[in-house]
């Protein structure tokens, strides 16, 4: 585990992180320009879309029917979970709770990214087919949790639906789904025409993480003032719900059938927090829930410590698991 | 030139309150609006935004009864939660009787 | 604070009229001016660039007949065809006398 | 033709496309922020024009005469034959018409792209000078139809010479002559240095194509509301002109001397509807002319028709032509 | 509508005065700011910054004696060398208490 | 020395350049959108750093101390010699001399690489911690200027501190010592990973690279109309401070054991003008030195210059140096 440990807090991705974080400690006045940080993640999105379309065209629908299956579960507990917590043992309000949970209920794909190349790394391929997995995490625990914030306060006058609409239409799922689905059309010979530029094995995918993974940090460094705001309480949610959703994540990724590497991302998946879908979604249906709280948690407790220390965590849990 | 005096509406707001914030002004009868990207700071320090500080501004020149109803309703639907500020002030303006 | 009263001129236009605008204002006696993207929508809903809803704000400070012929010139040359809005307002401006 | 078409409309780029489109039809919000489509073009353009100008270098003055002449021709041709037919036929005031037909008069860079691809994905390699081509399509065109515009309206106060200095110094003349330049002193030895970054082979174009290609799917999706505006007219000249306007150009092509692919892609830069360089030449020469019918017949009809259909028709043209 | 009139103080100047400025006017007083980037041109001429023609717009809404004090200060420590202009009006601010 | 000359000037980054140059004196509009010039630099500087410190790591520090001590020395000199000739000969005011000399004591990073490209060019490779003294370059000479202009003018009653410290947390700082340090840390293998995106010698740099250099050239061409406001004193001092920079750097590299190609790149590092550092910390603290002269002098004279002639004469110096 020390060496494993090691050789992840040296990787470039946390070395990029780790920078981000210095530059706002030193109180640099630098970060990417936000239309870049953008730009960025939209290629990255992109990427993983195409590369699981191509990928779920050569696996059969049965392959993946199980796996789908642990994936959306995870998608109803993790918020439940959440929620609970906080509320129950943390005192949290109704709509801070619901809030909080909304966004562990979904899902962080750079954590995704993180998760794959570390693994890989590991010499744990993953199944091909992980980014619909991806997809299929993204938005259920948004709207469970949504839901019990709506029924347990005064019902807003702003329309929901509206609100749900745009998580589903949002850039995130536009490119994965779309990635998707023209992966699965162009076929083979297409793919690799293009597989250069967006293959997560290509030099493009991995010079463009680094960069995204910086200004992650520089964003969470930002937020690290926060911290005191918090109270323990959160902070130690922070570590500790990832864990227990990490763990299971890998645990029902291995009983679905899944390899070491794919029941590792599903558990980092799992663990992971959305800051991209969540954060709009949950500050226009709980205007009462305090962001600070969320965006917090999510972006400078719970991101870091997966891409640091979460997700060779749960790589160990998930080879524990395959014996 | 003959100027029609009215008035211009500003709010400051987190850019997450756009497409609200708009189609309400609209309903409430604005003819137009324009939108400006800004940044800023205030009292409140609400960072709702992953990327913090960032806001928008909204203007839109209506005729004073809108802009009351605007104000009236700035103030009572996003006052108590959102990091906004509204102020309104008088306007001449070309051809004005286009946003009555 | 020696302060001058002057008019402020506010002008929200398609984004391709903007160097014929700021080089007619200075023409027509403006010492200077501001320029903001923004984006927008209107009662006649032009959408006359690639990307729909883009517009420029020119902001110009200048003495009350420099504004009436800014307005004018306005009104006459683009309001038939363009998406424009105008509008004045009187600012108090430090240092004025610089700028007219 | 059938499986030629099905090959097209799996490609990257077709699938990119519709990608773009879908994305506005689901009301998605989403869309690349504009400096990075600007940068995206920018690339795109130098690179045409740094590997045409390599190729220059080796043709000979005496190889390109022709096929530039029959480009300059297309050039006089489809500004006239579009001021016609809108004028006579349709119906459409002056203004109108010319401001239309200035736009397909003139030549888009991306379908040009979009047709280069495809002629090379079908094996009829084009000629190498074919972006000295792009170039001398791109501004006589426009010229023409503004001088009908001016001549046949009241002479509008501003000054037309400006507008002329823009088109020539605008984005697109500068990246491909300034590349073409570039690319025919630097020798050899300098494009391999630099050739897999700017190289439409090369993984990186065609990565910055297919990206480009969604923000353009998404644009042309933004204004597909605005088909009913237009009548049926408009929507039928959207379709058939570039047809004529493709197979005339993959006739002159055949005539001057260009193989099968140099022929098509003649044709398609023929069809093709500019959309950089004309609009706001045209806004602000021709102000009475509706930016709502030349946007959308050749953002949303000419444009979606010959990256889907029209380049594998004049392919076919082409290869019929010869013989 | 409960509304206070309150002073709306806009400074537009070279970018790299922004952090200096902010500072400065939360020092003297100002409760909150909204910067935006635009870019403009002025009787000087200045192109300070490598991307010459690029400032920003600085507003404050404030009482009108912290108003009084940011101009003074702007006048007196910008105004000799550097490209600056600024302006006050008055607005009627929503719940405008809060800024005083 | 023609023939170098003659190659140096068919470069891509020359001909990138003078592209830009060109664009500006035809009145075109076109430029890059400031937020990808300022990704462009994020990527080069980073990428710089990266690599530097990946070779520091395999370099002693033993192999190092000379060069550095030699580079710092150039920090301390640098500045006086240009306070020093501007002042007396130039009879410049002394916020003007010493605002100026801030930027001359201080580096130009697109300098360095086109100086690092040239000299690969001509099979001199340099040392692999060049960057490693590209970063010691950076802030000595501005604050040794910005001293002397503090002692000598009454004392601004702006906090100077702060300005330092901008200096030093500045984009350029954050990501040459970032990327050293990351460098260093990640090992070999990591660097193999990621090489293709940032190696120098990889595709991506030398696009980015002429894409940044186009952009150079345009935002160089737009202060050419300053050349006639800065009086002839200037322009010569723009030309023949460089020289003798250049070779007195190229001596000190070479006495410090630098090889042909490292000698060059100290020498044009000396050579160079500062035009992101050193332009706002000089703004901020001596007011009342005019910006006309500082970056006309930076921009328009001297970088053109280094890139055209500068470079290539450094290079026969170091050579002539080492016999
Ligand atoms: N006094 C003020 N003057 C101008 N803008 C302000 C002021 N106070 C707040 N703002 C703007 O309103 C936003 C929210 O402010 P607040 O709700 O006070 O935290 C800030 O981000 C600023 O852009
Ligand atoms: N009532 C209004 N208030 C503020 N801005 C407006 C208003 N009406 C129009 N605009 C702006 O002016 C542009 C053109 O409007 P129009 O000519 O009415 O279509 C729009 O894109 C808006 O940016
Ligand atoms: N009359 C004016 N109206 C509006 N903005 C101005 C005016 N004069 C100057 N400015 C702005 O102030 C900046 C500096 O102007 P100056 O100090 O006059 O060179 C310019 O870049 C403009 O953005
Ligand atoms: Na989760
Ligand atoms: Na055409
Ligand atoms: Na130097």
């Amino acid at each position: 585990m020390g060496e494993i440990l090691r050789q992840n807090l040296l990787s470039p991705v946390a070395l990029a992180f780790a920078l981000g974080v210095v530059t706002k400690l030193i109180r640099s006045e630098f970060s990417l320009p936000k239309d870049i940080y953008t730009a960025l993640s939209v290629y990255l999105l992109f990427a993983l879309g195409l590369k699981g379309g191509v990928e779920l065209a050569h696996a059969g629908a049965a392959a993946i029917a199980w796996p789908a299956a642990a994936t959306l579960l995870l998608g109803c507990i993790t918020p439940l979970t959440a929620y609970a917590t906080l509320r129950r043992l943390g005192k949290f309000s109704i709509a801070d709770s619901a809030g909080i949970a909304a966004h562990y209920g979904s899902v962080s794909a750079v954590t995704y990214i993180a998760a794959q190349t570390f693994v890989k790394g590991m010499g744990a391929e993953p199944e091909g087919y992980m980014p619909t997995l991806l997809t299929l995490l993204e938005s259920p625990g948004i709207h469970i949790a949504l839901a019990i914030g709506a029924m347990k306060t005064a019902a807003p006058d702003r329309d929901t639906r509206s609100v749900l609409h745009e998580v589903l239409t949002g850039r995130t799922m536009v490119l994965l789904v779309g990635g998707l689905v023209i992966g699965l059309l162009m076929g083979e010979k297409n793919w690799q025409s293009i597989a250069p530029f967006y293959d997560s094995k290509g030099a493009v995918f991995k010079g463009a993480l680094t960069l995204f993974i910086l200004e992650m940090g520089i964003v969470a460094g930002s937020r690290l003032g926060d911290l005191k705001k918090v109270g323990p309480f959160l902070l130690g949610f922070g570590i500790f719900m990832p864990i227990v959703h990490g763990a299971l994540g890998a645990w029902l990724g291995t009983l679905a059938g899944l390899s070491v590497g794919g029941a590792t991302m599903l558990g980092a998946m799992a663990a992971s927090a959305s800051y991209i879908a969540a954060p709009p979604a949950v500050r226009i249906t709980l205007p009462e829930a305090n962001p600070t709280y969320y965006l917090t948690a999510s972006l400078a407790i719970t991101f870091p410590f997966n891409i640091l220390f979460g997700i060779p965590i749960y790589f160990q849990v998930a080879r524990w698991l395959h014996g | 030139m003959e100027m029609v005096p009215l008035k211009l509406v500003t709010i400051v707001a987190e850019p997450v309150l756009e497409e609200q914030l708009t189609t309400e002004l609209k309903r409430l009868g604005a003819r137009g609006y324009t939108v400006t990207e800004t940044r800023g700071e205030g009292s409140r320090g609400i960072r709702a935004s992953e990327l913090p500080g960032e806001s928008i501004r909204i203007e839109t020149v209506v005729s004073a009864e809108v802009a009351d109803r605007l104000l009236a309703h700035v103030a009572k639907q996003y006052f108590p939660n959102y990091a906004v500020i509204a102020y309104v002030s008088t306007v001449e303006v070309v051809r004005g009787e286009k946003y009555v």
